[in-house]
């Protein structure tokens, strides 16, 4: 049934990376790549429900998430979108080098993405600390304060909420994959990777995707609501 | 049959039981069949948990007054019956187990396509299973399976987070278990092995999987935001500040009812290997069965509102729900009809699964049908909510999941353990369990248009006969459920060896000797034919082993 | 396997990326009523493709893979969908029968 | 011993889900007994009589699929359209539906009457009338649930809910909470006891010694000190109440919204959500957490009883529009 995909299957006839149980490299490398998009499907579904519940809530109370603008950075918010979009951009460099087989290539991407991505969370960790400054964190002890607009107090914690559990949860995304980028590297470091086998390159740039794929999302949503809004 | 008594003692073949010795070469194996044994007993454990709850429930129903424990502890008994069972017994019990251990073996696949996710996928499920037992010692959660806010948020005293966490974890066991089933089914089919080819228990795997890694993620945020709203107090469900306790319906019933097609799929899947296996001959309307997995397994997504008609959601989207729901209810009609035609003109015995397979037939469509009741707006109101959800909900999983799970567990039992269990033993369990089971489910139907609610603990006098059938019937269904479960463990030493075919069934995993091997199959199997091609191997047999 | 794409190709997709995000940036803060909103996702879905046709190279990959891709968000929609069925009808009140 | 196979039926709709009831009853019956023949059948009629017997290969039919798909789908959609009819149909009450107010606390109901009764786990109804009971929650999810009626309605907190019936039958009948909620849950019981018109004029003269549900109300708004904002007659910081139930009212960001039940109630308990146009948020304090649901809803029935003093209120005359099954949240939307 795996009909044999040029390259991989021609060089790999003996590749020491081949698993028993399948039959070629191409089948292999088949698997680990389906595998990867059915685990984003996943993923997909995960942050899905998270923005369902948003939604619903902010179709519920546009104004007070409206009001919430005046508290977000779209400065930051647009910096992180610009940094995460440069680390996929070295990112896809770097599996496209692992792809034509260049060694040092590879690793200089990879050392560039890990970069951009550790850059991104720094940038994210000043942000939630002039949340903090601000009174704005309605979780960990309430440190919570909203008599700027006291209308709107109550629904705008739920805004805040959904503001730190989807940037948190993405954030946690981002350390998961600079922890993968990580093995990757050193993986390269030592030279498991060659023109004829990349897989795991391959797989976790598909990852790194995928989590800036929702940045791309959560930009607009979280930071972008009710910009022109006059607020009585 | 051609089965030959042996002395156990003798030199036995090389297969994956006898490979390998050790406690070390169980907990770090990767081999499915290997993993599959480690999930039948945890998850047996699990099932017998869960049975002890359900025992204490219906011991305390005896009477109308609450008398054995008091309040709380009842509703912790039902509450961890509903957990243990739904999330630890029913998800992982088909798929985890006979779909671990065939579906790589009717695909000629030498494993799964993960080997490796596939053993972390169970230790993710005893994780979860730790967590959800913890709950237990430490002293019970309240709050129903369903953890409904914002009782579960904010008015329980009880380990709710715990329970939670556990049953997040287990989420996870699934969903890999799922993903592995895709890769494997997309990318590892033997050569010839076309989809027009699979067999249907490899097909109800398929769907089921994709069920499990679409939905399982949604209620594992929807436990975390019941954490975090738990926790800090936030108001993403709590009404006092602006939540919306019925959103957390909408996204619990997302996955929650798909989550019993995750359930009873599987079990279809298992029957129509039972029913053409002992009819000897091919199912009657192959495309239609396969077809009607997928079709159960997406329509399923669109149906969850009719858990919620007396919410106070939407009366349209109500009228929504309610239609989408007696569309899911054509498929399954699809499946019954099948199974009954391809009995026209077979072939048929009358071994210990083919009567699961019959028992599961009538169950499961009187549990279907009643399911109708509760899909029709008018009758819902009335109903929801009552003993006759509890009735129905049981129809599909004991007597239908359950039984398709006893009859597949018989009928490959001989290619997992490489013994025959004592048939006779076997055909008056068989029947203790369907007899046990309608005593202790049908009086539900009518205890629930009476009006008797669910999860009560004291109920009123007049509800008290129907209440002791239901209980004398479930000591007779507990009774059933030990008996196979000391046989299956009696024939691992002195069963009859069982050859490698007992049943001359015409599956790929019947062609490799019982035990397989650890890799499956001597040589990959090239497929040239059919899935139940009964006809042409009766043609070309003259002795079946 | 299939054709790598070109370091050029990468860097235009970036450089469309970028300015998408500016325009999205900008868009944000004019006044345009309820298109605000709609202009902002049209604009993180047009992005969203670039980075899946395009970085993960699924304009490249089988249609298995392009099916999966696509199944997350119609799943994603399905799941939105069916609460606004709810939500958005939730004050309606039928005057007695409904046909 | 009792046994008891059927409930009683007490209320006009009864009947039309019993009827209901007994064609998905008969339809099941139907068809699992057709099951049960078939297999039957042809397990004893093509039952193994030699081990090399060879049954002919049938592969399907497509006719006969398409038949046992769309039958019985046709077959579901009467269900469909019968359930929905009567779902509908008992969707909201008639305009001269009598008013009654039922709170759910874990783990009682307190049930109030207009006249000014109150009771706790008991509800009197006279019998052939229109029965309005709307529903609050004091805390978590309830369902006030009669199995008599064959009525039942979640009553979820933070919000109400409405349900109506006409009992048919004077008696005794249960009275449940249907959703579970808590340690005595099935403690949650009660009895409604349906009386003849006289019967129930004469235990409505019996009880009430506070004053109707508006005079407790009335009450309430002096203790509370809204009387110092909002005057009856003349301009105060607050708006004037009279008149103000169930008209449209003018808010400070350019909507109208409909003055009924949710929005008097939003209004005590978190009065900056929506301020009307021409006075100014935060000058009222919110209530929350001060009054119970219970004396919220005599506040909402004096406040009603200023409409039905001045104009007619509109919630009179289409029975529908005022209706309070609404979250408190909807009125916000465009």
């Amino acid at each position: 049934m795996a009909d044999a995909h040029g390259t991989v299957a021609e060089h790999a006839e003996h590749s020491p990376h081949l698993r028993h149980h399948f039959d070629d490299m191409a089948q292999q490398f088949d698997s680990a790549t389906l595998g990867m998009w059915v685990f984003l499907l996943t993923e997909i579904m995960f942050f899905g429900g998270m923005f369902g519940a948003y939604t619903v809530y902010r179709g519920m109370y546009p104004e007070a998430f409206a009001s919430t603008s005046q508290f977000m950075n779209p400065f930051y918010g647009a910096l992180n979108t610009a940094v995460l979009i440069v680390s996929s951009l070295t990112m896809a460099l770097a599996v496209r080098a692992s792809r034509l087989g260049e060694q040092k290539m590879l690793q200089l991407f990879l050392i560039l993405t890990m970069i951009f991505g550790l850059a991104f969370l720094v940038i994210k960790g000043f942000e939630y600390h002039e949340h903090w400054v601000d009174m704005k964190v309605p979780i960990i002890g309430g440190h919570w304060n909203y008599s700027e607009f006291p209308q709107f107090a109550r629904q705008a914690q739920i805004m805040f909420c959904f503001y730190f559990f989807m940037t948190g949860f993405h954030a946690l995304h981002m350390v998961v994959r600079l922890g993968l980028m990580t093995t990757i590297f050193v993986m390269a470091k030592r030279g498991t990777f060659s023109s004829s086998y990349f897989t795991p390159v391959e797989i976790s740039g598909l990852y790194w995707h995928f989590v800036d794929i929702v940045w791309i999302f959560l930009f607009p949503l979280l930071y972008l609501i009710g910009r022109t809004k006059k607020l009585i | 049959m051609s089965t030959v008594l042996q002395d156990p003692r003798a030199v036995e073949t090389p297969n994956y039981l006898n490979q390998e010795y050790g406690w070390k070469s169980w907990l770090f194996t990767k081999d499915h069949k290997r993993i599959a044994v480690l999930y039948i007993i945890s998850i047996t454990a699990m099932f017998f948990i869960g049975g002890i709850f359900a025992s204490l429930i219906r011991v305390e129903l005896l009477t109308p007054q609450g008398d054995l424990v008091n309040s709380d502890t009842y509703n912790k008994f039902f509450t961890m019956h509903g957990i243990v069972m739904v999330f630890f017994f029913l998800i992982p019990s088909i798929p985890a187990t006979l779909g671990n251990f065939f579906v790589p073996m009717m695909i000629g696949a030498k494993d799964l396509a993960f080997p490796r996710i596939n053993l972390l996928s169970w230790y993710i499920y005893i994780a979860g299973a730790a967590f959800a037992l913890a709950a237990v010692v430490l002293g019970g959660v309240d709050t129903g399976w369903t953890f409904y806010t914002p009782f579960s948020s904010t008015y329980s005293n009880t380990f709710v987070i715990t329970a939670a966490v556990g049953v997040f974890i287990a989420g996870f066991s699934s969903i890999l278990t799922g993903l592995n089933f895709i890769v494997t089914v997309h990318k590892m089919r033997a050569p010839g092995m076309t989809w027009g080819r699979l067999p249907l228990f490899v097909w109800a795997n398929y769907a089921t999987s994709l069920i499990q890694v679409l939905g399982t993620p949604v209620v594992a945020i929807t436990l975390a935001l019941v954490g975090l709203e738990r926790a800090f107090h936030i108001g993403i469900f709590d009404p006092a500040i602006g939540g919306d306790p019925i959103l957390f319906q909408h996204m619990f019933w997302f996955y929650s009812h798909p989550a019993v097609y995750i359930m009873i799929l599987p079990g279809m899947g298992v029957i129509s290997e039972l029913v053409t296996c002992y009819s000897r001959k091919g199912i009657f309307g192959y495309p239609f069965v396969a077809g009607s997995s997928l079709g159960i397994a997406i329509i399923g997504f669109l149906v969850w509102g009719h858990h919620m008609f007396v919410t106070g959601m939407s009366m349209y989207a109500s009228l929504y729900f309610s239609l989408l729901s007696f569309l899911v209810a054509v498929p399954s009609a699809i499946k019954v009809f099948n199974w009954t035609a391809t009995m026209f003109r077979g072939s048929i015995s009358f071994d210990t699964p083919m009567l699961y397979a019959f028992g599961f037939i009538g169950l499961f469509t009187i549990g279907g049908l009643t399911g109708l009741f509760l899909a029709t707006l008018g009758v819902d109101v009335h109903v929801t909510d009552t003993y006759f959800v509890v009735a129905h909900f049981h129809y599909v999983m004991v007597g239908g999941m359950v039984l398709a799970y006893l009859g597949g567990m018989h009928y490959w039992w001989p290619k997992i353990s490489g013994r025959l269990y004592p048939e006779g033993w076997a055909k008056f369990a068989c029947l203790l369990v369907f007899a046990g089971f309608n005593l202790t489910f049908f009086p539900q139907f009518i205890l629930g248009y009476l009006g008797q609610p669910r999860r009560y603990h004291a109920y009123a006098p007049e509800f008290q006969v129907l209440n002791v059938m239901s209980t004398a019937g479930a000591s007779i269904l507990g009774l059933g459920y030990i008996i196979p479960l000391i046989y299956f463990l009696w024939s691992m030493k002195y069963g009859p060896k069982a050859g490698n075919n007992p049943w001359r069934a015409t599956g790929l995993e019947w062609q490799t000797s019982s035990p397989p091997p650890t890799f499956n199959f001597e040589k990959t199997p090239i497929v040239t034919e059919e899935a139940y091609s009964y006809h042409t191997q009766n043609q070309k047999e003259t002795h079946g082993g | 396997m299939h054709e790598i794409p070109s370091v050029r190709t990468y860097v235009t997709i970036w450089a469309i990326l970028t300015v998408m995000t500016f325009v999205t940036y900008y868009v944000a803060q004019v006044e345009l009523g309820a298109w605000n909103i709609v202009v902002a996702l049209l604009i993180a879905f047009f992005k969203m493709m670039l980075v899946i046709l395009f970085f993960m190279n699924v304009k490249a990959e089988s249609p298995l893979t392009k099916l999966f891709a696509g199944a997350g968000f119609f799943w994603m929609i399905l799941l939105l969908g069916q609460f606004f069925i709810d939500y958005v009808s939730r004050g309606w009140m039928p005057e007695g029968k409904l046909w | 011993m009792q046994l008891p196979l059927f409930p009683e039926a007490a209320s006009a709709i009864a009947s039309s889900v019993d009827y209901l009831y007994f064609y998905l009853t008969a339809v099941t019956i139907v068809m699992t007994a057709l099951i049960f023949a078939v297999v039957f059948f042809f397990a004893l009629k093509y039952r193994r009589r030699s081990e090399h017997e060879i049954p002919p290969p049938i592969h399907g039919s497509l006719k006969l699929e398409i038949a046992w798909s769309v039958l019985p789908f046709l077959v579901m959609l009467t269900f469909f359209w019968w359930g929905a009819q009567i779902f509908f149909a008992n969707a909201s009450p008639p305009p001269d539906a009598m008013d009654i107010y039922a709170v759910g606390k874990q783990w009682m109901w307190k049930i109030q009457y207009p006249e000014g009764q109150r009771e706790i786990n008991e509800l009197h109804v006279p019998v052939n009338r229109p029965i309005k009971v709307t529903l609050a929650s004091e805390d978590v999810i309830h369902s006030f649930f009669i199995p008599a009626f064959r009525v039942k309605h979640d009553v979820v907190p933070g919000r109400y809910d409405i349900m109506w019936f006409t009992p048919t039958k004077p008696g005794r009948y249960h009275l449940f909470c249907a959703e579970y909620c808590g340690t005595e849950h099935s403690g949650m019981v009660g009895w409604v006891t349906v009386m003849t018109e006289n019967d129930y004029e004469n235990w409505l003269a019996g009880g009430g010694s506070e004053g109707t549900m508006a005079q407790q109300g009335e009450r309430l708004f002096g203790q509370l000190g809204c009387a110092t904002c909002h005057q009856l007659d003349q301009q105060g910081r607050g708006p004037i109440l009279r008149g103000v139930y169930g008209s449209r009212v003018q808010l400070q960001n350019g909507q109208a919204v409909l003055a009924d039940d949710a929005f008097i109630r939003e209004s005590i308990l978190n009065p900056n959500a929506k301020v009307l146009a021409g006075y100014k948020a935060d000058v009222m304090p919110t209530f929350q957490g001060q009054i119970t649901e219970e004396q919220l809803l005599q506040l909402i029935v004096y406040v009603k009883s200023l409409a039905i003093q001045g104009a007619p209120p509109v919630s009179e005359q289409s029975g529908a529009a005022a209706t309070p099954n609404q979250t408190p949240t909807t009125g916000e939307k465009k």
